[in-house]
């Protein structure tokens, strides 16, 4: 992955999270507070926003200016987790215009890492866990396998993990929140699939459209 | 959705224009979305800062004055601020005797705050922190994100504010915040959802004969769904509720606050005030300080919460302390 | 219909309740249902009542107390109070200095007055009275009932008040009170009908993209009904129609009341007067004092009211000075 | 009339109101309060209680009882009004338990100019007066046909009177409201027929009802 990938998968991603905020607010609207898709709306716009007037010399950086982006423009509870995740991804990766799809993939779980040490939430809690991390768990299963693809196997361990993701949304709805907003609901936050988990899959699906050969 | 906005992406914004234009003795600062008192900082004086989301106005913004907050953060509407806007508040009322954070308890404001915390103590600002976690409506368990902050918010900003304004020193004032918050219960019912500028639509649908019991204040549904009551069951029902997390001893001292959730008129606020104060009476509480009116609300829902605080003198000196906000106004 | 009440027709009586329960400083006295200041009749002081239709919360009661009211009388939702209830007010509060009257301009509250007048004087009560017709969406002519009285109502609560406690006699704090109204003009906007309890359904309807243009705080349908526009648009019609009917002079002072009709949120209240203070400020007009809130008000409609009164230093000077009511409160 | 056919006549208005209530209230919505009902419900219903309570000792003091109950009940505009004018009525009968047809009918004439010197409506005003005048003008006429009637012509001029009231009820329907709150809005008062109008018709229908042979 080299420096405009990384911008073209988070346009991607600001893309399809601008066609869905709605949906994403809808979602949130039957358990949290109706503003999910409005909250990402605005934060990858102005990640778009900032990465178009900055160089960022390496990938690391793209990442790391887009976390700190997410930082301070979304607040809530998915500013700061989308923030970490995306600023400890960068700051793990090597320097450099360009990683390789193994690197990129150790990124991508510091940054389930950070977000999960700062949200404490466990798998199965019904968050953005539940896409996150069978998300890139598929990846690197995938990489094992097509490591040896001419891209270093980078389209077919996006396209896993977007698969991943989006059987991790599925599996959010029968699960009773334990944390953030939804779990004020107790047993009436089941049934519902989960506003954070859903805008995981979109960015993963990104990953994958982005990447696709 | 009708309201009397120009553009939902506007909203907090030109609110805060607005409350620039009406509140001369407040630093509005548009572009950090913060609101400062305009004597801040004052040498010795610990720094109060809240914020939360915007939609629960006068809270925060209509609390910074006199014997309150020393700065507000108003985040989007619903939507915690970000860490930047709490650490510029932090520098701006901070006079080297420290900030104490007001935190209500959601997964999206404690995150914030403590990014800023850690901000600010970069830049060499210690920071205290009391978190809000008053509303009984939510079990507090593992299972939960904890209770919500709602109602006492207000109570711990006017009786921190007193004793900072008093020279108090952040440690103090924020161990006394947390007792206030400790001290206090609330519990919320609405008869109708609330419309976000963003979303346009309701956040639930309610039936035309249905109450939300136990509703948080960002529009989230609550416990149960139940048919409309007559005010008198739905103020035992809450009573109840409150009295069950944090019982009260016959003869003790409350301060309670019969809150609007923004759509309410304040004639159902004193029925209904009228009905606690007949059954605390019985349970021989003593209403020692009360407030009947919209402090912590939820935009255009219509709806009501009530918190009690169980109060000591210390508290109620605290509570009758000079304060002098946009919306809280009194011996001075 | 959804409130907090128990039954439709004890709402005005349980409001008093509450209200009588949370502020021991009034006297409520549920038989004659008025609300008189504690330390009435006081030696010396002319005695200022008024009183009007319940739904209007905080008017009247609410502005009972030190610098305000003497008396209030509320009267069923939306009617105005009969002779009996404001001739036993009057005889509350008189301490042989005589009573103002304060009367908003409608057929029912200016009969009913007259009636307690007369039965006031056959009792040796001197009354004088003081007429509120601001609402500048009616049309001044032998063709209506006349201009209706709203939001200036407060202003004229507020500044004659504040004469009556210096000591100012009967004659000369009617004077004020009507000079007060002669400065002033209001108008208002709903988005929303407003539902009394009795009636159980909304006063009118409104379509989810229109708005009721120089509406009546009883719900009385407005001047005219119209696509909802942005809050700008809204405030330049207002605005527009206010000065028309009351003109201000580039460089001279206003107080202005930008009140919620019930169920607005304080939000939008506040990003209202930023518009409506950046036309004033464009006009010239330089607002001296403003309020922004809930304080003449009806029921659950969500909309506001803009009043604007001219004012002198006098003015000024009796606005800024001492009251302390349930809903207004500073200098003391 | 006698004592107890003033009463019945009071009853029977109070039974008419209690059953128009609604629509009383509806009427008022369109150009008024949402009270007009509601009003004159609790002022009648507090007739009934305060005859009840009561023994009058004549037909004047029966209207006047009435009249004062009206001005202590019922507020707005119509307390002042109707107990005004029935206060009128009963104080310009002569003392004594039972007075003749003409008698009563001009005694309900003392009512309305009471009513029109309290109120300033004049005919045409979309008010009370558009359906009280036109029955006392029927109720003489009709009296001065039916005067030697076995009742002195009372219920057929009740009769006429409550003819002549609904017309005039009609007759508010197009007008403009140029006294109380209707006047508020102008021409778009035009269309709707006045609630005042109305309940006054109910009275007089009640009288023909109460005095029907
Ligand atoms: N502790 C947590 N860890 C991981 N994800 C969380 C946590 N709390 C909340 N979330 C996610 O955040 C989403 C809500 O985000 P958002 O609506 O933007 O914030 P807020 O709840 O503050 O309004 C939830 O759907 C959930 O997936
Ligand atoms: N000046 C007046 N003279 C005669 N009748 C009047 C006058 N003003 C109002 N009315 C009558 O009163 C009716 C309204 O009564 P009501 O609704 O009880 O009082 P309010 O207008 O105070 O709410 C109107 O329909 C009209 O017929
Ligand atoms: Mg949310
Ligand atoms: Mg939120
Ligand atoms: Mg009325
Ligand atoms: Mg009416």
């Amino acid at each position: 992955m080299d420096v405009a990938l990384a911008k073209a998968w988070l346009d991607t991603a600001a893309d399809a999270i601008a066609a869905q905020a709605d949906q994403l607010t809808t979602l949130d609207a039957a358990i949290g507070d109706s503003d999910h898709g409005v909250n990402m709306n605005r934060g990858f716009g102005a990640v778009r926003t900032a990465l178009a007037g900055a160089a960022p010399d390496g990938v690391g950086a793209v990442f790391t200016l887009a976390g700190s982006t997410l930082v301070s423009k979304v607040g809530g509870a998915s500013g700061p987790l989308y923030g970490s995740a995306l600023r400890a991804l960068g700051k793990s990766l090597p320097e450099g215009p360009e990683v390789d799809a193994a690197a990129f993939g150790a990124g991508l779980r510091a940054g389930l890492e950070a977000l999960r040490k700062l949200g404490g939430a466990a798998p199965g809690d019904k968050t953005i866990v539940d896409a996150y991390l069978p998300a890139v768990d598929a990846y690197d299963a995938a990489l094992r396998q097509h490591g040896g693809d001419r891209d270093g196997g980078l389209a077919a361990a996006a396209r896993a993990a977007a698969e991943a993701a989006a059987e991790g949304v599925r599996a959010t709805v029968p699960l009773q929140a334990r944390k953030g907003r939804a779990s004020y609901l107790g047993e009436r936050s089941i049934g519902h699939q989960d506003p954070g988990a859903t805008s995981t899959w979109l960015i993963f699906q990104a990953l994958a459209d982005a990447t696709a050969p | 959705m009708k309201k009397f906005i120009n553009h939902p992406d506007a909203v907090v914004r030109e609110a805060l224009v607005g409350l620039a234009a009406a509140h001369p003795e407040l630093r509005v600062d548009l572009e950090q979305q913060i609101v400062v008192r305009a004597d801040a900082p004052r040498a010795g004086k610990v720094g109060l800062i809240s914020g939360g989301g915007s939609g629960h106005e006068p809270l925060h913004a209509g609390f910074v004055g006199l014997g309150m907050l020393d700065a507000a953060c108003p985040g989007e509407v619903f939507t915690s601020p970000v860490p930047d806007q709490i650490l510029a508040a932090a520098k701006a009322v901070d006079a080297g005797s420290g900030v104490v954070h007001i935190v209500k308890n959601y997964t999206g404001d404690v995150m914030n705050f403590q990014m800023a915390a850690e901000l600010s103590a970069d830049e060499g600002i210690e920071v205290h922190s009391v978190l809000v976690d008053d509303d009984v409506a939510v079990e507090d368990s593992t299972w939960t994100a904890g209770r919500r902050g709602t109602g006492a918010t207000m109570l711990v900003e006017k009786i921190a504010g007193a004793l900072a304004e008093e020279g108090g020193d952040a440690v103090s004032v924020a161990a006394l915040g947390t007792r206030v918050n400790e001290a206090s219960a609330s519990f919320a019912v609405a008869l109708t959802p609330c419309t976000t500028p963003a979303a346009g639509r309701p956040g639930f649908e309610l039936g035309e004969d249905e109450m939300e019991v136990g509703v948080g204040i960002h529009g989230e549904p609550g416990r149960r769904r139940e048919k409309l009551l007559p005010a008198r069951d739905i103020a035992t029902m809450t009573l109840e509720a409150i009295l069950a997390a944090k019982p009260i001893a016959a003869g003790e001292d409350a301060i309670v606050l019969m809150n609007g959730l923004g759509a309410t008129p304040l004639i159902e606020l004193y029925l209904l005030y009228g009905e606690f104060a007949g059954l605390l009476e019985s349970a021989g509480v003593r209403i020692a300080r009360n407030l009947v009116g919209n402090y912590v609300t939820s935009l255009d829902m219509a709806g009501m919460s009530l918190t009690v605080c169980r109060a000591d003198p210390e508290l109620l000196r605290l509570w009758d302390a000079p304060v002098r906000t946009p919306a809280l106004r009194w011996g001075v």
